[in-house]
């Protein structure tokens, strides 16, 4: 139940569809309000809770990928690379959920961290309505706008003393001589790759966490071979992928039942 | 007025940007903090009960005088100044986040906001809404951001400490009626509250 | 104040030049022009007999609101000596790196700091710290940005090789540990982005 609907074009997962993000409709009008409507892929799917009602902390999952699904190709964001992390994620916790659930003590609900996440994600929502409330209010009162031409001032006395400088020598050369594995260059999905990498991570150490397998800074192609990569071992059961709790980083294990985890 | 107030307002009225206390101040270094605060407060009451055009607010750490919100249409109209763009949802969800947790590194803007957040960034930096404040420990030492002075003035705010706590929230925004949170279980308690952004 | 005289305030004081009667008329289509003309009357009179820091001109074939002249040395002496003036952390790491790059140009600058450096170079060069000190071979012959005499001056240098070395910067350090070396706390206030040098 992992796998993408084949007319999902997955290679092009770091393309966003020009229009994407535009502040006003243009000439194609309500589709680009439409577009524009959301600010991204939790955006949509708090909208999606809410359209459809339902409880946010017990949230229907095979529903909503499902509409969340429908509702990324409508709007044409389905080759947008956020978009489509968020559409996996929500794919690997309907796989997750369809999985026997064993001994019920130590189940965690797969939707937790997602749960989390859209918490969070709303209450920075609420911020922002009253950010933007503040704004309002501020843009509709004008400063001084007259500033006349002055005669560039004398430049008051400079407060810079060399152990300043020099400690910023020190930040900036470590970020230049620390290796930078970032790879700049767009390209397509690579999940052979990925599963390469985790294979070889797992051969190092039985059990691994995300961020062992994606750095921080790794761009969304990255983010979503590794994530698909993942989701494959799991299906094969090469792998296990557990979250000890809500929000903490995703903990990848050799599969119990695969003999090298005894070793380890 | 007395002449130190007129001397605040002619200072006042130089600049485009607040002006702080430690420089009105330094206007006339004879005078006491407590004069300075008197001269102020005869500006702004002048202000208010004379009938003008004009009022001194209190905003980005200092003090500004800015035209009232009602004639702003006419201005507008007239042609004679204009009202700066709105920021998108992107631009303020990411300035909410770099506000409220600064110093704050881009990959966790992105961890929450869950889109790359790159251009974003730029664009905020480029406008002065925010800066690079320091760097990260760890593999690149990546940049670390925090919002500036003109943050505050773009949001009316005195000082960071007035944008409400995470754990108000859900209070703070029933002043404020807006439409965007209903049906939803409002996140001030939970296990959300702990982990919730925090002003910085 | 009348009300159209307040009208006339606030959009005198948001214009950025001096406002015709004509462009003045466009505020309030009811008023006659005798009315404004009143108006304008009002708004001189309350700045010459209520003692303010301002008044109203006729300048350029328009009306214009001026910090009254008695006050602009006061506070032009004020900007300056409201507080010395510190670096940015956007600045710093710049200056730093190219003391320790020089020749360097933009480019190398903005990959290594990741961030777009336009105004922080030209506040540097604008403060004497750094100076063009040559152009690149390749696409465009960029410039090369170098130290001046006035940056070693201000570090009592008489050479930049009384700088450590890179490979002695720890070292270096240890002796400088009087000073605080936290990045953060040097921008946590200031002028914003847009210029690289803020008051500290």
């Amino acid at each position: 139940m992992t796998t993408f609907p084949p007319d999902m074009p997955l290679s092009n997962a770091g393309y966003v569809p020009p229009g994407f993000g535009r502040q006003s409709a243009g000439d194609d009008g309500a589709f680009v309000v439409e577009l524009t409507a959301f600010s991204g892929p939790l955006d949509l799917l708090l909208s999606l809770i809410r359209d459809e009602k339902v409880d946010i902390y017990d949230i229907p999952i095979a529903r909503v990928a499902e509409q969340f699904l429908r509702r990324i190709r409508t709007l044409g964001l389905n080759e947008a690379a956020d978009y489509l992390e968020m559409a996996a994620r929500l794919l690997r916790i309907k796989a997750q959920l369809l999985l026997p659930r064993g001994e019920s003590e130590q189940w965690e609900d797969p939707r937790a961290e997602l749960v989390r996440r859209l918490l969070e994600y709303q209450q920075m929502r609420e911020i922002v309505s009253l950010m933007e409330h503040r704004a309002d209010e501020r843009r509709n009162q004008f400063a001084r706008a007259y500033l006349p031409d002055q005669p560039a001032p004398p430049q008051a006395p400079l407060a810079l003393s060399l152990s300043e400088l020099l400690s910023a020598v020190d930040r900036v050369l470590r970020a230049v001589y620390e290796p930078n594995m970032h790879d700049v260059v767009a390209r397509p999905l690579d999940v052979p790759a990925a599963i390469e990498i985790i294979r070889s991570l797992l051969a190092l150490k039985a059990r691994l966490q995300w961020t062992d397998v994606v750095r921080a800074d790794a761009k969304p192609w990255q983010v979503l071979s590794a994530l698909l990569g993942l989701l494959e071992l799991a299906r094969i059961g090469e792998l296990h992928v557990a979250q000890p709790r809500p929000f903490a980083n995703v903990e990848i294990s050799r599969d119990p039942s695969d003999p090298a985890s005894e070793a380890a | 007025m007395t002449p130190l107030a007129k001397l605040l307002e002619a200072a006042l009225f130089a600049s485009a940007r607040p002006v702080s206390v430690e420089e009105l101040s330094a206007l006339e270094p004879e005078a006491s903090s407590g004069e300075l605060t008197a001269a102020l407060d005869e500006v702004r009451l002048h202000y208010d009960t004379e009938g003008h055009g004009v009022e001194l607010v209190e905003i980005g750490g200092g003090w500004q005088i800015l035209t009232r919100a009602e004639y702003t249409e006419a201005i507008e109209r007239a042609q004679l100044a204009a009202r700066p763009q709105r920021l998108s949802a992107a631009a303020l969800e990411t300035l909410a986040l770099i506000a409220y947790r600064q110093p704050i590194g881009r990959a966790e803007v992105e961890e929450i906001r869950g889109v790359n957040v790159g251009s974003v960034l730029k664009s905020l930096h480029e406008r002065g809404l925010i800066d690079v404040v320091g760097r990260a420990e760890g593999l690149g030492r990546p940049l670390l951001y925090g919002t500036t002075p003109l943050f505050l003035e773009h949001f009316a705010l005195r000082h960071l400490e007035e944008l409400p706590r995470a754990d108000e929230l859900a209070i703070a925004l029933r002043h404020h009626a807006d439409a965007r949170v209903d049906g939803i279980a409002l996140t001030a308690e939970g296990d959300g509250a702990s982990d919730g952004i925090q002003p910085g």
